[in-house]
């Protein structure tokens, strides 16, 4: 058990207070900013679980896992610094599983406190938000958790498969994933965020096309490329809420083995 | 028979008068050139003009076709309706926007790699200052920019006036090409600045074009987002927001410098905070510029 | 005069990285030693005119340090200790923008690029991308690059950085040859004392930003001792022994041998003659003189005590970096 | 290699046995596709200070990365300690690396680093703190173990790599190039803590293309040529398989040309050179007939000897006598 805190230990203490992490954070609190701003214009009631959410589903929760787990192993291989987490006792099983742990955690961290602080923040508004909401910001936490791990497990691999993983993963969650959702039909379920936003989307009893406001489809040339990714998709599919955690659930846990087989094989450092 | 040295010899010429940014400018235009990608993807960006200007020709060929004898007024109405100032910005937007993928792709590896590589301790041992460096550096990924939203502009302005049935067109448009022009320097040089710092603030060579378009993006995002929900609680504040975002400020200056009227225009942006965003953005880029690319720095 | 400096002083902040340093280099090839954070890298950048003395004068090539950086840089060749090339560039290119930056015309720089490269032993491989070279090529087109525009004088930082034995003598000749053959001043910073000695006849000692010794190697080498060094087939206790029974002075042998005094009237002979009489044959012998090592030990024991000076080394000079450094 | 004939070729039956080896290779090879790093290679290397030399692109680097378990055998069997070093990483409780990578957690301190390296080999905090302090002492960086790594010098992060690597007071060593990059007091005092390490009966692998450095610190040479060993033991024994090329020895005097005639007569001499108007180079087949003649003529001080030397029997002459 010794052998997989200490790395974990390590990785953290690594993450923890770096800039990477502060930058990232900060951006997850731009939705609380702007419902600052909004509201000092006495506008932003529903802001939480509409704008609010999209902006989290959308952005955040694609997003903020790529930097940390490609951080995670792409950045030690290139350095070469894995050499001096190999040549010690704690077996490479371990060494992923740590890094995939301190990688989902720091995700959750950063998300989290951004959630949580526009949940706070939203009391401004409505004093009585989180005892009416508190079901919904809970599915929302299951729905981060689970969909940050599969996330993590796929950036992981990226991490360790691609020459230029950043940008793949940003072809991945902001080319593949937001195309697939303009595109009614069969391909959806192959998304992740499918199931992320299924959860949420359930738990708050909403429709789709409420969940993505119309607000984004603003009237500019420049507006109409928002729409499009923000708000074009309004005929998914929406999985039960047990269905959708399940498969996150295995999802992550498939990716996680195959990236300790791919790096259990991995020798070139 | 004589026998040459062939070995090392010294060079004591004369030297030329051509300051250093030169041999960079030059040097980052080939390199550029000689990149297939890159190649590639400057033709395809200039491309959109040729299909419009393809348009233009078929539509007035209509237009000419079915011409019945009308007054000059209605002439001009008629050509105006076609394509006219509003057409132009769309189109040299979408243009815009393709050179500033270029500048991202030739701009984002140009300083980064040089710091990642090194090559700067070899670069600055030599005679140039930090100075020419960076203003051969910057006018190499200008000059490639510029040339990809000028070509098209006056592509498209020169079918507009061969094409059109109108006789009057060249009076109509003879201060289109100025415009133009203006506003590619302008754009030319402000997306330039924001690509180049970014590239000089961040080492790896793809990750500055990605932290680049990511930045813009992210404001994009954010910025419309915060406006869309604010336009429900105030009017004129969330058109003084959407200034801040670097795509809608880029289109509203160009209104502006095309000369399209408030009333003609399909945005909701201020003209004050898109200019002073764009203003910021490029003053911002030098310093970044500055203190990121050093001869020597001392760390500790 | 080749580089004249009179009282120079260079700051980064409060800390003084060079404290009045004076020296005239009249020109041939000088070997720059010294400890990490001596000033080495401090006083290259500010002859180069990278780095602005806060006081003091100084004159290279008979340029002024402070007003005429450009020209000191177009006259100067400088070959760094890092990897410094660009990505996707291949020999002949990296080398004529070189060339065109310090004022060749470009067809002179082409020239010159080519000839740079044959000279570095690299014809073969010119038009391929530096990236994809050996170490030892690297090397050799850093050579090459500081040699394109045709300097007076050059500095070589660790030339020989990574590079094989059988490299690293081929690397060594030809910095050796810039000085001998073609009449370029070299300069040569080195950790590695052997190679300073093969290429150098002078050399100066920087320790702490100050001058320690300066001068030429032979001069600083000699010894007042007349003593010898001896080493011998069989047992060189034994050999010891008996040379100290008979009146010698001898230290205790290592690796190189022992450091034998005759006695007083005796010449070489009496330690040929001890050989013999032990039966064993002398295997090496050689008039002691002071090692390059001995002579930058003991610059260094003067300003300070050893243990001291060890320690007061890496007392936080400050870590400079160039450009391009990623850390 | 018209020399390799003479030596024994570094095959899997002909290699020599040490008791008590610490790292045993048996025929192993190692390619990466096309590519070809190391063939057939069988040695074994026990306690003490093992110099391992070769040109770049040898097949060192990729040795190195076999011997240490980062890389796997394409076959053959490599065991350190007697265990897998790919399969059981346990076997680097008592193994430590210095790798030649110049890159660290750049954002850590120096103690912080080796602490936490240290932590992972099971040590609770106040042990492995301890455990950093004195392999950091050890190589002299005590003054700077509190500055970040991006803060420190190639020479402070050249002695802060071996530091980690003798954090756990490790039975077998292997240090890839450690003396790169540091001036002339480290390497002095690296050489003797390296030195002192494999008196203290450590295994020691040490590479460096610093071939003086090497004589200075190792007893046994591993010499790699083109993927294969291609000879081993100490320097002595190597030039002396050497049998294809006669010695030679210097020899400066004030009169060349009377020593020179009667040199022919002795026996072995096979020629001389005259190197410089003074002095004399003289191959030979037996060296000890001509050095006890010269020491005898000298003691006679029938001849005058400045300087005599034997200018083949040191690590540079053999690595290009064999190498090139």
């Amino acid at each position: 058990m010794n052998s997989i805190t200490t790395p974990i230990a390590l990785f953290v203490r690594r993450e923890i207070p770096s800039k990477q992490m502060v930058i990232l954070t900060l951006a997850c609190l731009l939705p609380s900013v702007i419902f600052v701003i909004l509201r000092m214009f006495g506008a932003g009631s529903t802001f939480f679980e509409k704008e609010g959410a999209a902006l989290f589903f959308e952005a955040a929760i694609p997003l903020v896992p790529i930097f940390y787990s490609v951080a995670a192993f792409h950045e030690e291989f290139e350095q070469r610094t894995i050499v001096y987490l190999l040549t010690r006792p704690p077996s490479r099983t371990a060494y992923v599983v740590a890094k995939f742990l301190t990688a989902w955690f720091c995700s959750i961290l950063s998300i989290g406190i951004g959630v949580t602080t526009l949940a706070v923040l939203s009391m401004w508004s409505r004093p009585d938000f989180l005892s009416h909401y508190i079901f919904v910001l809970g599915m929302m936490f299951v729905s981060i958790t689970l969909s940050t791990a599969v996330y993590t497990g796929i950036f992981l691999i990226f991490g360790m498969v691609l020459k230029y993983p950043v940008v793949s993963g940003l072809i991945y969650t902001a080319g593949w994933e937001k195309l697939v959702a303009l595109v009614p039909g069969k391909l959806q379920p192959w998304t992740i965020s499918l199931y992320s936003k299924s959860i949420f989307i359930v738990a708050t009893d909403a429709e789709p096309q409420d969940f993505f406001p119309e607000a984004f489809k603003i009237d500019s040339g420049a507006g109409k490329v928002a729409g499009m990714f923000l708000g074009g998709n309004t005929d998914m599919p929406i999985p039960g809420v047990a269905r959708s955690a399940a498969t996150l659930v295995i999802l992550a846990g498939l990716l996680l083995v195959a990236s300790i087989m791919l790096f259990r094989e991995r020798e070139d450092v | 028979m004589p026998i040459y040295d062939l070995t090392y010899r010294g060079w004591r010429g004369q030297r030329t008068r051509v300051p250093g940014w030169f041999p960079i400018l030059e040097h980052s235009i080939k390199i550029s050139f000689r990149n297939k990608m890159l190649k590639g993807a400057y033709i395809v960006g200039v491309l959109p003009s040729f299909g419009v200007c393809i348009f233009l020709y078929f539509a007035n060929q209509q237009i000419a076709s079915r011409r019945m004898p009308i007054s000059r007024e209605q002439v001009v109405d008629i050509s105006r309706q076609l394509f006219d100032l509003p057409q132009y910005q769309i189109i040299l937007y979408i243009q815009g926007i393709l050179a500033m993928v270029v500048a991202a792709l030739i701009g984002g590896a140009g300083i980064s790699s040089d710091r990642r590589s090194n090559a700067l301790e070899t670069i600055f041992s030599r005679a140039v200052t930090r100075n020419q460096y960076l203003l051969g550096r910057f006018l190499g990924v200008v000059t490639l920019v510029l040339g990809a939203t000028l070509i098209p502009g006056f592509f498209i302005w020169l079918a507009d006036l061969l094409f059109s049935a109108d006789e009057y067109r060249l009076e109509a448009t003879l201060a289109y090409p100025a415009r133009i022009a203006i506003w590619a320097v302008e754009f030319s040089v402000s997306s330039t600045l924001l690509v180049l710092a970014f590239s000089a603030l961040i080492k790896r060579a793809w990750l500055g074009t990605a932290a680049f378009v990511v930045f813009l993006l992210v404001t994009f995002f954010f910025i419309n987002a915060l406006a869309s929900a604010m336009r429900r609680a105030s009017d004129g504040a969330w058109e003084f927001v959407r200034g801040f975002s670097f795509f809608d400020a880029q289109f509203r200056v160009q209104a502006w410098i095309l000369g399209i009227p408030r009333t003609k225009l399909d945005t909701h942006v201020s003209l004050t905070s898109a200019l002073i965003w764009v203003v910021a953005l490029a003053v911002l880029s030098v310093f970044v510029l500055y203190r990121k690319v050093r001869p020597i720095e001392v760390v500790s | 005069m080749i580089l004249e400096l009179k009282n120079l002083c260079i700051d980064y902040g409060r800390f003084r990285a060079v404290h009045e340093l004076s020296l005239q280099f009249e020109g041939g090839a000088i070997g720059l030693l010294g400890p990490n954070g001596a000033g080495k890298s401090t006083m290259i950048r500010t002859v180069l005119g990278l780095l602005k003395p806060s006081s003091g004068e100084g004159k290279i090539l008979g340029l002024d340090l402070r007003r005429d950086s450009v020209e000191i840089r177009r006259r100067v060749g400088y070959m760094c200790e890092r990897d410094s090339y660009p990505p996707h560039l291949n020999a002949v290119q990296w080398l004529t923008l070189l060339g065109e930056i310090s004022g060749l015309p470009e067809r002179a720089a082409r020239e010159r690029a080519h000839e740079c490269l044959w000279f570095a032993g690299l014809e073969e491989a010119r038009y391929r991308e530096v990236e994809n070279f050996s170490v030892g090529m690297k090397q050799r087109v850093k050579l090459a690059a500081a040699l394109v525009h045709g300097p007076e004088l050059v500095f070589l930082d660790e030339p020989t950085n990574g590079l094989d034995p059988a490299g690293r003598r081929q690397m060594l000749d030809l910095c050796k040859s810039l000085h001998e053959k073609h009449g370029i001043h070299t300069i040569l910073a080195s950790h590695l004392l052997p190679d300073v000695e093969f290429v150098c006849s002078q050399v100066m000692v920087l320790f702490k930003g100050r001058l320690q010794a300066f001068g030429p190697i032979a001069d600083l080498k000699r010894s007042e001792k007349k003593a010898y060094v001896v080493r011998a087939t069989g047992s060189m206790e034994r050999f010891v022994g008996a040379l100290r029974e008979r009146g010698a002075v001898a230290t205790e042998p290592d690796r190189k041998g022992s450091i034998v005094e005759p006695p007083v009237g005796a010449g070489p002979e009496f330690i040929f003659e001890t050989a013999r009489s032990i039966e064993t044959s002398v295997l090496e012998f050689s008039i002691f003189q002071r090692s390059l090592e001995d002579v930058f030990m003991e610059s260094l024991r003067a300003g300070e005590a050893m243990g001291q000076v060890i320690r007061k080394a890496m007392d936080a000079p400050p870590v400079i970096r160039t450009a391009g450094e990623v850390k | 290699m018209n020399h390799a004939e003479s030596l024994k070729n570094g095959s899997a039956d002909g290699s020599v046995k040490i008791p008590n080896a610490t790292v045993d290779i048996a025929g192993l090879s190692k390619w990466f596709g096309d590519v070809v790093a190391v063939t057939n290679v069988t040695f074994q290397i026990g306690p003490g200070v093992t110099g391992l030399l070769g040109p770049n692109g040898a097949g060192k680097s990729t040795l190195f990365k076999c011997m240490t378990g980062l890389s796997a055998p394409s076959t053959g069997s490599v065991r350190l300690l007697g265990r897998d070093a790919g399969r059981e990483p346990d076997v680097f409780k008592e193994t430590g690396i210095c790798p030649d990578v110049d890159r660290f957690y750049e954002e850590m301190r120096g103690v912080e680093f080796i602490t936490w390296l240290a932590r992972l080999h099971g040590f609770d905090k106040k042990t492995a703190r301890a455990a950093a302090e004195r392999s950091i002492e050890r190589v002299g960086m005590t003054e700077v173990m509190n500055k970040k790594f991006g803060a420190m010098s190639k020479g402070m992060r050249q002695r802060m790599k071996f530091a980690q690597s003798i954090v756990h007071d490790p039975r077998v060593l292997f240090l890839d190039e450690p003396l790169n990059g540091m001036d002339p007091l480290a390497r002095h005092a690296t050489v003797e803590l390296i030195d002192k390490l494999g008196r203290e009966g450590k295994t020691v692998v040490v590479s460096s293309h610093i071939l003086h450095e090497v004589d200075a610190m190792a007893n046994r040479i591993l010499l790699l040529v083109n993927g294969r060993i291609l000879a081993e033991g100490s320097v002595r024994e190597i030039r002396e398989a050497i049998r294809t090329r006669p010695h030679r020895v210097a020899l400066t005097t004030r009169t060349p040309r009377p020593v020179a005639q009667q040199l022919l007569n002795v026996d072995g001499t096979l020629g001389i050179v005259f190197e410089a108007a003074d002095r004399l180079l003289i191959d030979t087949s037996s060296p000890d007939v001509l050095l006890g003649w010269i020491t005898n003529e000298a003691a006679e001080a029938r001849i005058q000897v400045d300087e005599l030397a034997l200018t083949d029997e040191n690590l540079e002459s053999i690595f290009e006598m064999l190498v090139g």
